[in-house]
């Protein structure tokens, strides 16, 4: 027990600050301006913590669970809330509430924390509904648009019905095992038809957060209705929870039945990629365009994840990482843009580089680690997931996957293409940035650059194992 | 000499003319590090040979590793033969002309220069590397470089072409990258180049993963029918960016095609020999007869180059140490070739304003030096003895014909009756356009080369000739590197 | 021991000509360009003569037989070990006394520009040209490897090509020069694939080497030769076929011939040089330089040698006495006198008395560079004087042009075979070989030999009587002074005289010296057909008169097929532009664009029209969604229970 | 007939869900939607419990599990509640048909 | 045979399942709300039956007393009480049916097809003490973890409610 505040750290810390920061507003004394740097800073402070003193350890008769890499993938999830902090800075300025708006945002990411750490199927499902139900509220948080509403409707609704069906799933798991303790599972696993349905009862539950196609649908609509701070939260920060819990169960707690995951990561990965990219194709906003292109993105991870051994838990660590930076900067281009101007649509970015130059650049970087080219760090990410995939030796499977990546590329260049290369009478005026946003942008631009470059922190996650 | 060099001059030169602070300093830096970049080319030349000089008899010379992502068994493996040698001599070469043409470059001057310089560094790269990955990560990363040169500073139908380019491009190196990901698992988890050279590939793994590697190469170097991107692409971008895209892009696919399909897979190499040999025999004749009927100057050299490219890979498919020493010998002079022929057509559409070649004639009289280049390299394309091109054709032919059957002979005949076409068309683009009656009046006000431009065609002419004149240095160079493909091949 | 430094000079100094004018002529050496590349090659004819002296007098007879030397051999570029393109220098009489012919004929060429090109605006290119050819065609001459004759075959066709197209603004010398380019491409094809054949067979590309190895019956080489075969033919015949192809086209044999009348719109001396004295001689060369190989061939490549020779020569001949510009005269009548040299060839056997077509062949080759590089000089001083290339617009000119009168007239006597002209004592011995040899073709050589003086002197008696010359009013600058009129005389005593050299002492098939044995009476046949043919032209061309047309007339289709040179060119018209360009060209090219290119973009295409299609899909409906949920865990679960067990 | 037993009730369970199911996807007016999810979780429940019961006594999972499940309804009725009052006054309808603005 | 256990069981899953029935298909939305409130003391009554006496009272509370009561007042905040639903498509019925039929079938087949084999181990009694004592307790089989987990899940809950439902009307600045 002595343990708790080592163990517990992460959890422990945002906690804390979701507490002063109810203080704080039931206080009611801290402007818009005055409280947003002291967040960043605790959050900055929560995230270089994350770095230390992490070790190994359960705690509530296993309930709860850490290890090194657990913590990492924590902090990487730290690093995005606080990269999210900044980024959004003009919005949040503007938000009557912002300090509800952190105090949601850290609420869902504790629960992320706890179910990344999960040591059974009850606290997974708490966590689970913990890093939801706190996200459909914000989606709502346009609240003057109706977009926003609906985008939040559809979200609990869809959520609703997807945790319906996870329980379906775990009860009869329940019944089929008799236990919820993920320790205890493994060993109860016999492949009986029983188990196969509840586990794809579970299966799909998991595919629903991830966006996994056909589960995939509620994401582009409530992408596009929510703010953008939000969607990029649900985009980068929920889909990277989702996919540590849902390796770490797939590798431990279902490795008895790996034969059946291991087509059905194969085909939802196909789908995935093949209608995310078909999607992508021909959106016109680019919080839609970023939504489908995050579902096609998930289809690779899904790639990855199909390896079932070490390297595969590191490529997706690796590439949700990578991810963090690039897709968070992506939607933050979106925000300063569509903030300033009011601008949402691809076509409004013709021109951009004209007047603004550093903003294209993040922009060309983003979507470039998205797409998987080289030398950004998107390109490593992806690779070294494809190459996980590849260890069972289905060609079919990587080449369409590598395929896929080319379509990919198509959407991204268009992009590229309207910022750089299309002429526009019209286009976005010279935007000053704000020093936090800024910041934020050399970050994730840094981000993109050098975690590709610098090959230790692969070897880092792989030797946290 | 270390090799590292390769990376780092290219490196800072592209960092500094980032950091510069106006036109004028982007193009001397540039020019000043394209002029390092061919000093070390020479260097290396020059320690390559030194070093082979003192019996040193290694297949790889100044070999270099350093650890990167080592859970994966990855590093950065750097080593040269001769081919590669000479393969990044010809970089340097375009490298440097590539900068000095496009002098006159206003729009985003900084941007421009520095993408420029990128596509020299992934080329260099791509050489060098030893592991397969790096030399992956090289070779994509020169496709953004190329799509954004097209398609901001190109002309036309820009962004058609680049997009078609970029999407074929990345087409190819998906399936490349599926091969190398095959090699790598069988091939105990390892991307090195020379580890998997030491393994016996199974020959069933060999059937799947030849004919990915090999096409995903083809599309860079203008497989048929994989070139369709090669015309679009060349005639929409700028001089700089075609000379790059023909003189070197081209190339890393031939290189690839022969160092990692064809060395690394000898059993695939030997299965599909007659599908390479068919399919390159068609581009052969098929590119030269499409060719001739081209009006526009840059699609005209664009088609010309899928037929030249059909004799790497005839040679390629051959299997014979001399075709392919012919081989790698028409990559070399195509690089040259082809890009100081868009160096020319870029000089005349500057000064003309088109590229229609209905609508020139008599160019000689007004710009008497660019139409002498231009016949130059007209000559050195149809395969004149004393410029490159016929080296490389005559090797890969008598290379060719040492595969005694007839259907070899037949793809070996039809690839030879190519010269005549190519003198066909090239004959007809130089008549059409240097000489014969001026058609318009306004030409008689054009200027004749600028310094830099003089600068750029002689440094390319000088290559074309001093492999045309005294081939034997080359040759000398890729025979012992063909011969250890070879050796592998035939399963010594 | 011949001197290799020496002989190498020979080539090198036009070379080092055409380098200096090409890179500095239009600065450095605007005005002086022409002196400096005359003298060079005055060096070079000077080294040459001194070479051939040396060969023929000093060392190169031992026991009686002319030996062959290789005194340099420099690897160029080595394919494999053992198979090399070597450049080397290779001294047998033939190329001996092919060096003295090119450099000597060169330089009255040189000298004679010097005046001809006076005043031209790219006078220094055109002396960096002439280098260039002179160097290549001595590379050519020299060459101890099949593959080096086939370098500087193509230097050759280049140099031709950018002579031809000195005019560069004139479209028909751009038509010209592209036809000549792309013909002799299209026979080097052939020389190309020979040689391929041929090296492959012999494992070697050196002459002397793959000589030896092909001609010994019974050695592995020369059994794979004969051995392999296609068709029906064996290797060793379509290698050495092929090249005669390669050979014919440079020597403008029939039907690949149509380059050489065009390429008369090149400077006049220039065609005097390659397109009369040597470079169109390169084929008949080429067939001797292999000749071993082609004698021994069975079926014998040298019958097709020498039927496209006859051939060639009467159809050439035909033609000739019909065309109206004085330059295409000329132009066939080469053609048809390089017939006579190619059929001499095929009548021709390997070795010892047999071999007398092969000397009478070179002594022709030898003689005829004389007199035709004369006529055409010659011709130029006329053109240089009247400003045209049409008969018509001569006549009368021997008052104003006498020593081009003189030096014409030697030249077509030389040249009609009348002794003791030069071209007698040639012909006679081509016509004796034939004579011995195959019949046939000894009837058409002795028509061809009545055509030949019918033309010559109707060309003539066109230029120098007919009607009495009328001025067109420009002012005229008399004959073109002593520079233009010095290679006239010279070559004129060439033409006189050279007959009477004993030709056959040094230049024969095995090097071993032949007697040439001359027959009175069977020269009688050849001299009075020649007479009537002068004659004849004598009373129709003499004065202005109608008979010619009434002939004409009465020859009607006849004389039209051959005025319109029996309609060759516009087959190859037809074949260029309706087959090659209509047939092959433009649907390579529309089905790259539609069908190649339309693929990949109907790949672009489909996958949008799919991306539209299944929009519907994200219908916006939440109930949908869960329905599509419902319906993919059911899915599913079926799959995995059932299917996939 | 026969003795209820764990059968029984995982058939009414499973009926019960499925009937939820049914409402879930039939319905437009929202709140009848969210009722349906209602049904959906309260058959999860009896499933819990019928299996805590009847196979594994031994340990008060399925029992907690229940626990959770209803104060995780209670909180997500709560928050939908809100949203779909919220989307009410924007444009004064909960039917389902409206909300079709962010589609394709 | 029958003793009235089994009748009270058998009319409980009736009422559950009837009720539960009209719930979904009934066209008046208050009648709807009804229905789902005796659907749910059925499965209460179920609870009992199986003598878990907290969990029933846990659901009666929460449920009938709680959330049925919420979704009885946004009815009336959100329209009146009487009027009728709107009718949804036909085939959107007929394809829901049948889906939710072959789930149905499918889930109930591998049920049947299951062979629960469970050890016999000494039940745990369901006192509330024993159910107090787990929730409070830390180590294993202890439940304080998921009851802070959602106590932090309501917290935020009420966070998200109180700003969506306390909407007001932009400041003017």
């Amino acid at each position: 027990m002595n343990d708790i505040f080592t163990l517990m750290k992460s959890e422990l810390a945002v906690t804390a600050i979701i507490f002063l920061l109810l203080l704080i507003k039931i206080g009611k004394g801290v402007r818009n301006e005055a409280l947003l740097p002291i967040i960043q800073v605790l959050l900055l402070i929560n995230l270089i913590s994350g770095f230390f003193f992490n070790k190994e350890g359960a705690l509530f008769g296993d309930m709860f669970h850490t290890s090194t890499l657990i913590a990492f993938q924590k902090n990487i999830l730290n690093l995005g809330v606080y990269l999210i902090s900044l980024l959004f800075t003009d919005w949040l300025k503007k938000s009557q509430h912002m300090a509800e708006f952190f105090m949601l945002i850290l609420s869902a990411l504790l629960g992320m924390f706890f179910m990344i750490s999960s040591g059974n199927l009850l606290i997974f499902f708490l966590s689970l509904e913990l890093s939801t139900i706190p996200v459909a509220a914000l989606a709502n948080f346009d609240l003057e648009k109706k977009r926003s509403s609906e985008g939040a409707m559809k979200m609990i609704l869809s959520s609703a019905f997807s945790s319906g069906i996870l329980l379906f799933g775990i009860s009869l798991m329940y019944g089929a095992t008799g236990t919820i303790s993920f320790a205890e599972i493994p060993a109860k696993l016999d492949g009986s038809s029983l188990q196969v349905l509840a586990f794809v009862f579970l299966f799909s539950a998991f595919a629903f957060k991830l966006s996994i196609v056909p589960f995939h649908l509620w994401t582009a609509d409530v992408y596009e209705g929510s703010p953008i701070a939000v969607s990029s939260f649900l985009s980068v920060i929920s889909k990277g929870s989702v996919a540590f819990i849902f390796i770490s169960a797939l590798y431990k707690v279902f490795q008895p039945m790996q034969a059946v995951w291991y087509n059905m990561l194969v085909i939802l990965a196909v789908a995935t990629m093949i209608i995310g990219n078909l999607f992508a194709l021909r959106q016109q906003n680019i919080k839609r365009f970023l939504a489908f292109s995050s579902i096609a993105q998930v289809g690779f991870i899904l790639v990855g994840m199909s390896s079932s051994d070490n390297t595969g838990v590191t490529a997706v660590t690796y590439f949700i990482l990578i991810y963090v930076f690039s897709n968070l900067a992506a939607f933050g281009i979106a925000s300063v843009i569509s903030e300033h101007s009011g601008k949402e649509n691809i076509d409004d970015y013709k021109g951009l580089y004209k007047t603004n130059p550093f903003l294209s650049w993040v922009l060309a970087l983003a979507l470039f680690s998205l797409a998987g080219v080289p030398p950004t760090a998107g390109f490593f990410g992806k690779l070294f997931l494809l190459t996980a995939g590849a260890a069972k030796g289905e060609y079919w499977f990587i080449t369409i996957a590598a395929l896929n990546m080319v379509i990919s590329l198509y959407y991204y260049l268009r992009i590229v293409r309207a910022v750089f290369m299309d002429k526009n009478e019209t286009p976005v005026d010279k935007i000053k940035l704000n020093d936090s946003v800024k910041l934020a942008f050399i970050i994730c631009g840094a981000g993109i650059v050098l975690t590709g470059l610098f090959s230790w922190i692969f070897d880092f996650i792989q030797s946290l194992h | 000499m270390n090799l590292l060099l390769l990376l780092i001059v290219p490196l800072l030169t592209a960092l500094a003319v980032l950091l510069s602070a106006n036109g004028r300093q982007v193009k001397w830096l540039s020019f000043i590090g394209s002029l390092a970049q061919l000093a070390l080319a020479f260097i290396l030349l020059y320690t390559f040979e030194e070093e082979r000089a003192t019996g040193n008899t290694a297949q790889m010379l100044f070999e270099q590793r350093y650890p990167l992502f080592q859970s994966l068994n990855i590093s950065l493996h750097f080593g040269v033969d001769g081919i590669s040698v000479v393969m990044i001599l010809l970089t340097a070469f375009v490298s440097i002309a590539g900068v000095l043409v496009s002098w006159n470059i206003e729009k985003m001057t900084k941007e421009f220069y520095f993408l420029l310089l990128l596509l020299g560094l992934g080329a260099y790269g791509f050489f060098i590397s030893l592991d397969l990955f790096i030399l992956f990560f090289f070779l994509e990363i020169s496709v953004i470089p190329k799509y954004l040169l097209i398609g901001i500073w190109g002309t036309g139908r820009k962004e058609y072409s680049a997009n078609k380019l970029a999407l074929m491009l990345m087409g190819g190196s998906a399936l490349i990258l599926v091969g190398i990901l095959g090699l790598y698992f069988v091939a105990g988890h390892s991307f090195d180049l020379t580890e998997i050279a030491k393994t016996t590939i199974p020959g069933n793994i060999q059937m799947i993963v030849f004919p990915l590697l090999f096409v995903g190469f083809g599309v860079f170097t203008a497989l048929f029918p994989l070139h369709t991107w090669v015309p679009d692409g060349h005639s929409s971008a700028p001089t700089a960016g075609s000379m790059f895209l023909a003189g070197i892009s081209m190339k890393l696919g031939g290189y690839g095609c022969l160092r990692v399909a064809t060395y690394l897979l000898p059993e695939g190499a030997k299965e599909y020999a007659n599908i390479i040999i068919a399919l390159s025999a068609i581009a052969i004749l098929y590119g030269a007869f499409a060719t001739m009927m081209q009006k526009d100057l840059k699609y005209i050299n664009a088609y010309s180059s899928v037929s030249h490219v059909g004799f790497s890979l005839l040679g390629i498919g051959m299997l014979t140490q001399t075709a392919i020493t012919g081989a790698l010998i028409q990559m070399v002079s195509h690089g040259l070739m082809t890009a100081l022929f868009f160096a020319v057509i870029g000089m005349i559409y500057d000064r003309t304003h088109t590229r229609m070649v209905a609508e020139m004639g008599g160019l000689m009289k007004v710009m008497p030096f660019i139409a002498t280049i231009f016949f130059i390299v007209g000559l050195c394309s149809l395969g004149l003895p004393g410029l490159s091109g016929f080296v490389a054709e005559m090797t890969v032919l008598v290379g060719s014909w040492q595969n005694n059957d007839v259907f070899h002979r037949v793809a070996t005949i039809a690839a030879a009756m190519s010269i005549v076409v190519t003198a066909v068309y090239i004959l007809r683009a130089i008549a059409r356009t240097a000489m014969g009656p001026i058609k318009n009046a306004a030409f008689l006000q054009l200027k004749d080369a600028a310094w830099n431009e003089k600068l750029a065609a002689i440094i390319l002419v000088a290559g074309i000739l001093s492999i045309g004149i005294a081939p034997n240095w080359l040759n000398e160079l890729l025979r012992p590197a063909a011969e250890i493909i070879m050796n592998r091949i035939a399963g010594k | 021991m011949p001197n290799a430094t020496i002989i190498a000079l020979i080539p090198l100094l036009p070379l080092a000509g055409f380098v200096l004018l090409g890179l500095f002529g239009r600065k450095v050496f605007r005005n002086s360009s022409g002196i400096l590349a005359t003298v060079l090659l005055l060096a070079s004819t000077v080294l040459a003569l001194y070479t051939a002296y040396e060969y023929f007098f000093v060392y190169g007879k031992v026991d009686s037989i002319y030996q062959k030397f290789i005194p340099l051999q420099l690897t160029w570029l080595e394919f494999y070990k053992g198979l090399s393109i070597d450049m080397g220098i290779y001294i047998d009489p033939i190329s001996v006394m092919m060096l003295v012919v090119v450099t000597f004929v060169s330089l009255m060429v040189h000298i004679y520009s010097l005046g001809y090109m006076k005043g031209e605006e790219r006078f220094p290119v055109y002396y960096s040209f002439l280098g260039l050819f002179t160097f290549s065609m001595l590379g050519l001459v020299l060459a101890s490897n099949i593959f080096q004759i086939y370098i500087f075959w193509e230097l050759v066709g280049v140099s031709s090509f950018l002579l031809i197209g000195y005019y560069y603004d004139k479209p028909s010398a751009v038509a010209a020069c592209k036809k000549a380019f792309i013909v002799t491409r299209f026979a080097d094809l052939g020389f190309l694939i020979g040689i391929l054949i041929l090296s492959f067979c012999s494992g070697t590309l050196d002459f002397q080497t793959l000589i030896q190895r092909l001609t010994v019956p019974g050695s592995s080489e020369f059994n794979t030769a004969v051995s392999y075969s296609f068709m029906g033919v064996s290797a060793i015949t379509w290698g050495a076929a092929l090249v005669f192809v390669g050979g014919a086209g440079k020597s403008a044999m029939f039907p690949l011939h149509i380059w050489l009348p065009d390429a008369m719109e090149g400077p006049t001396p220039v065609s005097a040089l390659i397109h009369a004295a040597t470079m169109v001689v390169a084929g008949v060369f080429l067939v001797t330089r292999l000749f071993p190989v082609f004698a021994i061939t069975t079926p014998n490549t040298l019958v097709i040698v020498g039927w496209v020779g006859a051939v060639s020569a009467i159809f050439a001949a035909i033609i000739a006495c019909t065309q109206t510009d004085i330059k295409r005269v000329l132009a066939y009548s080469t053609m048809s006198q390089i017939g006579y040299m190619m059929f001499a060839l095929g009548v021709s056997k390997y070795g010892g008395e047999a071999g007398l077509g092969f000397t009478a062949s070179l002594f022709h080759l030898f003689t005829h560079a004389m007199f035709k590089a004369l006529l055409f000089l010659a011709a130029g001083a006329v053109i240089h004087y009247v400003h045209s290339n049409e008969m018509k617009d001569m006549g009368g000119l021997r008052k104003q042009l006498p020593i081009t009168h003189i030096t014409f007239l030697i030249a077509c006597l030389a040249i009609a075979g009348v002794p003791p002209f030069a071209g007698f004592f040639s012909k006679e011995e081509i016509l004796l070989a034939a004579y011995q040899n195959n019949i046939a073709i000894y009837y058409i050589a002795l028509i061809t030999s009545g055509l030949t003086a019918f033309y010559m002197f109707r060309l003539y008696f066109n230029i120098f009587w007919s009607k009495p010359y009328e001025s067109h009013g420009e002012s005229h600058h008399g004959e073109g002074g002593f520079v233009m009129m010095l290679p006239l005389v010279l070559l004129a005593i060439g033409a006189a005289a050279a007959g009477f050299i004993p030709f056959g002492e040094y230049v024969s098939s095995d090097g071993t010296p032949l007697k040439s044995n001359f027959h009175l009476q069977f020269s009688i046949a050849p001299v009075v057909l020649g007479l009537t043919g002068i004659f004849t032209a004598m009373w129709l061309y003499r004065s202005q008169n109608d008979r010619p047309a009434k002939i004409a007339a009465s020859l009607n289709g006849f004389y039209k097929a051959a005025y319109h040179k029996f309609y060759i060119d516009e087959v190859y018209v037809f074949i260029t532009k309706k087959i090659l360009f209509n047939l092959i060209g433009k649907p390579a090219a529309w089905f790259d664009r539609n069908v190649v290119d339309g693929a990949v973009n109907l790949t672009g295409a489909t996958t949008q029209a799919i991306s539209v299609g299944i929009k519907k899909i994200q219908s916006g409906k939440v109930q949908q969604y869960a329905i599509y949920f419902l319906a993919g865990v059911i899915v599913l679960a079926a799959l995995f229970i059932y299917v996939w067990k | 007939m026969m003795e209820p037993g764990l059968y029984h009730i995982l058939f009414i369970s499973a009926a019960l869900f499925f009937i939820g199911v049914y409402g879930f996807l039939t319905r437009r007016n929202l709140i009848t939607m969210l009722m349906s999810i209602e049904l959906i979780l309260n058959s999860v429940n009896l499933n819990f419990i019928a299996f805590n019961k009847y196979l594994w006594p031994g340990k008060m999972d399925g029992l907690f599990f229940v626990v959770f499940i209803i104060a995780i309804a209670a909180a997500e009725a709560a928050v939908a509640i809100a949203i779909i009052i919220n989307l009410y006054r924007s444009h004064h309808s909960i039917d389902v048909v409206n909300d079709e603005d962010l589609k394709y | 045979m029958m003793n009235g256990s089994t009748i009270i069981f058998y009319l409980l899953a009736l009422q559950t399942l009837t009720c539960g029935l009209l719930s979904v298909s009934t066209r008046q939305i208050f009648r709807a709300a009804i229905y789902l409130l005796f659907s749910l003391i059925g499965i209460a009554g179920i609870y009992f039956w199986l003598q878990y006496q907290f969990i029933a009272a846990v659901q009666i509370v929460v449920y009938v007393g709680g959330i049925v009561v919420l979704i009885i007042f946004s009815i009336f905040l959100t329209q009146q009480a009487g009027e009728k639903l709107p009718k949804q498509r036909l085939g959107r019925k007929i394809f829901s049916a049948l889906a939710v039929f072959c789930a149905f079938a499918l889930t109930m087949l591998q049920v049947y097809q299951h062979d629960f084999n469970s050890p016999a181990e000494a039940a745990q009694p369901v006192t509330v003490l024993n159910i107090g004592k787990n929730m409070m307790s830390v180590g294993d089989g202890g439940y304080a973890l998921p009851f802070e987990i959602i106590s932090m899940l309501l917290l935020a809950a009420m966070i998200g409610c109180i700003v969506i439902a306390l909407r007001s009307k932009p400041e003017k600045t």
